[in-house]
């Protein structure tokens, strides 16, 4: 019972010392805060061991064993030898510690930067470039000339838009005359895309402010019903 | 009992890595009827051997992968549509065996997915391109680059946290090494170091990951080295906060009102701290120039900060600010591609409005 | 030595990496997989690196008497408070009842429900402050956002009730959405994408090499 | 006095103020508060009254700083969930979508609900959690449930024992294994998705609650995604709709129906378009509009006056900022 009335109080107490940062920085917020980065930073720790070191590697390459109907200890899963490249790899990264090798954390540091670097750039070639011109292109009047004036002005739009939104990111050619025109007129969309995003963006924000007080207002202090 | 499946095909399913095959069929006479909720498949190894349930589909499918096959074992398909009262019962044996069986069959894997094709021709054409404006560049050629205005304003704002005699803050996104933007971000850290050691002024680089916190130190220490002032260097300006994407933002807000930095960069990838850090510094009325390639983050960079790298230009952002010819290069290829994209939009609109030709299926990325 | 076994590595693991889309077959269907494992482990390794500069600092703060140096050692008691809870629970550490799960749910989610919910003021603020009718392209930003927010809530509508159906504020806040947004976010993934290849590949040629540091 | 102490008085007040509030709701005196329809007129009139107030200061020259915009926005949030004032809710067409994508499912089909997301966002997708739930046991639809964050699957369960604490849905007698199952996190984002492809078992050996794969009835002819007949996916971030769209819809061609933050919403706008997604539920408007769809109006349409309010007020901060910036002569750069 008291751990209910203790557990919520500090669930208020945290959640109203980081909004008195609002106010402005005091002894409150920084306490919260320090309880914060100190919290979070154990929470990953932990969650990184229990998830990935152990769950991911030691169960993967040691799988554990259990006892079936006849009596027989046996493996729950084959153990996967592949995973043993991610710990030379990570023990790679913690001779950090040690001045004298650290420089070879590198070659871990390497071979993440590459595998992201070649993953990326397919999956953002096939997913974004390809797929969204591939969206860009349509027929504008509706296959068969049947689409609606709202439909087409739309289509119209979305082509224009995507077409000059890129004109305005060319790097090698300065924006004058029509090519600049053109810019001008992608930098409108861009303007109209971050203002729509931002309007749509308050109200998910607001619905998280009105999560926190529906909590302190009727979890805590029950004043709602 | 429901009418039989008329015709099944099964094929080793083409372009994968083995281990499936296809199976199709042409949906029971009774389906239009309402009369079938489910198709069970069965398979076995031999033609009239025991049949093992393995797997379903709903009623209108038409296909099934079967992906527990193993490669180079002949296999045999049944299919049997069940009515939905049936659900949850055992099949009776006399409807399995009434079915026609198809095959025989084996999996098999390859060694290229040709559905994918258009992508390596893409690529290969993009690659191309930028490999040939880097050697351009390297072989001398002028290369004409447009102003940046966040990226002219980098010298300014270095120089104004110089003048004030305060820190620059520089924060790296809160994603990981395996992300292009944190590394783009920790790229153009170089940079800005090497300036901020010319200046002589203070430069903090909190950090979210570990991995971050590492190369972040390198490139940092190299910056100042080249810059010819490796004494200068403190290991703790880049430092380590936490893992936790708002634990990092508390702690950051913490920071900049306590420590008042005269300039704050964000070059990275963000999320919804994005604003938290932004509206904060704005707050002590920092030099804020962010970068970002996260779209959803971009208006909030906007509204609050000075300067906003849009997307691509964060990815450009360290070939301008070195003026390596190299790196310039690569930019100009980029460009060719995106002309490139510019008349395939304008070719492909015309032949679809006009109904000419499917143009955007070249496009088409496998389902 | 130390600058261009780590250049190699990249070159090559990058090549693969490309490649591997292209390849159906073993080992190559497995490479994503693989990596996505591998990373996890030395995410989980680097994570110690992080912890002790973390700890290393604050202990410095702590040794030197900084100003706040108090903060500190709420710092490094919280962290060696979950963590040593952590470890001492087990790998079912997260299950329902633990004292870990009421340090999640009591300390750790307010915290970061709050700090996430502090969005609510500032995208307030920011939006008194930076939607002003500068010039056409800020006009246009104040435009889009005050038609998408309006049109978002009920309010919205009721407002411009007189007008027939599919004219409403509504009605214009998903054409915004649907047509302009979309032709722009388009337009910025594109360029993004490009961008990253880009900056991927002079990663994969050894061009862009900084983040390797120096010799 | 000095404002320090000031200050600490105040937070002092406040907080014990709160704590007889506090002891009056565990002692059962203190019932909560609604406010009559003729009080909440009250209330929002002297709200919009001081608005203009304010207005009138900005044309007089006198701006108001940041927090008492903060100020406003509190209040614009938190006294709405006091007012008992129903509201009318149009039906967007993304919503639209993914409701008449829903009805197309034969009754008693199988669907994977992944949660993505965490408590900080659970304001917005727990409404729709439960109420997608509510849905599925209305035309009996197994669910199966699995989670790309590690607290998503936590979400999954409390948005269950909240639905299930409704006598009509605890009638329907949903047996766990059997019509609903948890499968729980698993790490490795969309690498997860691209491996349930080819094979569920490989990801998720056992359930939420250490149960084996192969136990569990309702997933007894679950290999891959094609024996399951929709996803839906609630997303807050990275991995989410965007990898579900990417790899699930991409490249084993699912039905895939999304919830999402209003702050994602945007980005897989496209995905609409191009319908690689079958609608769409956006933030706590989404989920109020899919109340109302279903028929069961919850904590998504309660909380949408808030969210009215809230709009109304920053709507009406961005208005005063524009009045003093052209009444300063639209040189001045005004800082607050």
């Amino acid at each position: 019972m008291f751990w209910e009335h203790f557990a919520v109080w500090v669930a208020a107490f945290l959640t109203l010392g980081i909004y008195s940062f609002l106010y402005k920085d005091n002894p409150w917020y920084k306490l919260c805060e320090s309880i914060f980065v100190g919290i979070s930073a154990g929470y990953w720790f932990v969650t990184l061991f229990w998830d990935n070191i152990y769950g991911k590697f030691w169960v993967g390459v040691f799988p554990p064993t259990h006892v079936n109907e006849l009596g027989e200890s046996v493996r729950t899963a084959q153990p996967d030898y592949w995973l043993l490249v991610g710990a030379v790899l990570g023990l790679l990264m913690l001779l950090r510690l040690v001045p004298k090798i650290g420089w070879l954390s590198r070659w871990s540091l390497a071979f993440i930067v590459g595998a992201t670097a070649g993953f990326y750039l397919i999956n953002y070639f096939s997913s974004n470039v390809m797929r969204q011109v591939q969206d860009t292109i349509m027929p504008l009047f509706g296959s068969g000339f049947d689409a609606s004036a709202y439909v087409i002005i739309g289509n119209i739009v979305v082509a224009v838009g995507t077409f000059t939104g890129l004109i305005y990111f060319f790097f090698s050619k300065e924006h004058r005359g029509a090519f600049g025109f053109s810019a001008k007129v992608g930098i409108f969309f861009l303007m109209v895309t971050f203002g729509a995003s931002f309007g749509y963006t308050v109200m998910s924000r607001m619905s998280l402010l009105i999560g926190r007080i529906d909590f302190l207002l009727s979890d805590w202090l029950g004043l709602i019903r | 009992m429901p009418s039989v499946v008329a015709s099944i095909t099964v094929e080793d399913t083409p372009n994968d890595g083995g281990g499936a095959v296809t199976v199709r069929w042409e949906v029971s006479a009774d389906e239009l009827s309402g009369g079938v909720n489910r198709y069970v498949l069965y398979r076995s190894t031999s033609q009239d051997g025991a049949f093992e349930e393995v797997g379903d589909a709903t009623s209108n499918a038409t296909t099934f992968i079967d992906g527990s096959t193993e490669d180079g074992v002949s296999y045999y398909y049944k299919i049997v549509p069940l009515p939905k009262s049936m659900i949850g019962q055992p099949t009776p044996p006399a409807w399995v065996d009434a079915a026609r069986t198809a095959g025989p069959v084996s999996s098999s894997a390859q060694w290229f997915d040709w559905r994918r094709i258009n992508v390596l021709v893409g690529v290969l054409i993009l690659c191309v391109f930028i490999i040939y404006y880097i050697n351009q560049a390297k072989a001398g050629k002028k290369l004409f680059i447009r102003k940046i205005a966040g990226l002219e304003a980098v010298d300014e704002a270095v120089g104004r946290a110089t003048e004030m005699g305060k820190k620059i803050y520089y924060i790296p996104g809160t994603q990981d090494m395996d992300n292009v933007q944190t590394i783009a971000g920790v790229t153009i850290l170089g940079r800005v170091a090497e300036l901020a050691a010319q200046y002589e002024t203070y430069l903090q680089v909190p950090v979210s990951r570990s991995l971050v916190l590492v190369t972040a130190r390198e490139i940092v220490k190299e910056a100042y080295s080249k810059a010819g002032r490796p004494d200068a260097f403190q290991e703790d300006q880049v430092h380590y906060l936490t893992d936790d994407q708002f634990g990092y933002a508390a702690g950051i807000d913490g920071m900049v009102v306590r420590e008042k930095p005269a300039t704050i960069f964000f070059m990275g990838a963000f999320y919804a701290e994005s604003l938290i850090l932004a509206e904060t510094g704005n707050s002590i009325g920092a030099i804020q120039i962010a970068g970002t390639g996260m779209p959803s983050q971009l208006p909030f960079f906007v509204a609050a900060c000075d300067y906003t790298l849009i997307g691509e230009e964060l990815f450009a952002a360290s070939a301008y600010l070195s003026r390596e010819p190299k790196l310039l290069g690569s930019l100009k290829g980029q460009d060719m591609g995106k002309a490139l994209i510019l008349i395939a939009i304008i070719v492909g609109l015309l032949l679809e409005t006009f109904g000419i030709w499917n143009f955007s299926r070249l496009f088409s990325v496998i389902q | 030595m130390r600058r261009e076994i780590p250049l190699i590595i990249t070159g090559l693991v990058g090549i693969v990496f490309v490649v591997q889309y292209f390849i159906p077959h073993w080992p190559f269907n497995r490479m994503n997989a693989w990596f996505s494992d591998w990373f996890s482990i030395v995410q989980a390794c680097a994570i110690w690196l992080g912890a002790l500069n973390l700890l290393k600092i604050s202990l410095e703060k702590i040794a030197r008497r900084k100003s706040d140096w108090g903060y500190a050692v709420v710092i490094i008691a919280s962290f060696l408070l979950i963590t040593i809870i952590g470890f001492v629970e087990g790998e079912s550490f997260r299950d329902p009842g633990t004292r870990f799960t009421w340090l999640y749910d009591f300390v750790y989610t307010p915290l970061s429900s709050t700090m996430f919910a502090i969005l609510a003021f500032f995208v307030a603020s920011a939006s008194y402050r930076a939607f002003r009718a500068r010039n056409f392209e800020a006009t246009l930003l104040l435009l889009a956002a005050f038609f998408v927010m309006m049109g978002r809530v009920p309010v919205g509508d009721a407002l411009t009730a007189f007008m027939p159906e599919g004219w409403r504020l509504t009605d214009l806040a998903t054409w915004i959405m649907n047509f302009p947004q979309t032709a722009g976010q388009r337009a910025i993934m594109i360029g993004i994408a490009l961008g990253i290849v880009s900056t991927s590949l002079r990663i994969i040629l050894g061009i862009e090499r900084s983040h390797l540091g120096g010799d | 006095m000095s404002t320090r102490i000031k200050e600490i008085l105040v937070v002092a007040l406040v907080l014990v103020f709160c704590a007889i509030i506090y002891i009056g709701k565990v002692s059962g005196w203190m019932k909560g508060v609604t406010f009559s329809p003729a009080v909440s007129m009250i209330v929002i009139i002297l709200l919009a009254a001081s608005l203009a107030v304010i207005l009138v200061l900005t044309i007089r020259g006198r701006l108001v700083g940041r927090r008492t915009v903060f100020v406003y926005v509190g209040i614009a949030v938190a006294l709405p969930l006091f007012m008992s004032i129903s509201q009318y809710i149009p039906i967007s067409p993304e919503v639209r979508t993914l409701h008449d994508g829903l009805e197309d499912l034969q009754d008693g089909s199988k669907v994977l609900v992944s949660f993505d997301y965490d408590p900080p966002s659970a304001p917005e997708l727990q409404p729709m959690a439960e109420s997608f739930f509510r849905y599925c046991m209305d035309r009996d639809f197994k669910i199966v449930i699995m989670g790309l964050w590690p607290q998503g699957p936590l979400q999954a369960n409390q948005a269950m024992e909240k639905v299930l604490e409704d006598p009509k849905y605890a009638a329907k007698n949903y047996q766990y294994g059997v019509d609903w199952v948890n499968l729980g996190f698993q790490t490795g984002n969309e690498f997860v998705i691209q491996r349930m492809g080819t094979d569920f078992r490989s990801m998720f050996a056992t359930d939420y609650s250490g149960a084996n794969y192969e136990t569990l009835p309702i997933v007894k002819n679950v290999k891959n995604f094609s024996n399951v007949d929709y996803v839906f996916n609630l997303s807050a971030g990275y991995p989410g709709t965007v990898e579900w769209v990417q790899v699930a819809v991409d490249r084993y061609g699912v039905k895939l129906g999304a919830g999402n933050t209003a702050v994602q919403a945007p980005q897989c706008y496209p995905y609409l378009r191009s319908g690689q997604l079958i609608g769409i539920l956006g933030g706590m408007n989404g989920a109020a509009e899919f109340e109302k769809l279903t028929g069961h109006e919850a904590k998504g349409t309660k909380f949408m006056l808030s969210q009215s309010f809230s709009h109304m007020i920053v709507i009406a901060f961005i208005i005063i900022g524009n009045v003093a910036f052209f009444m300063g002569g639209r040189k001045k750069n005004l800082s607050v």
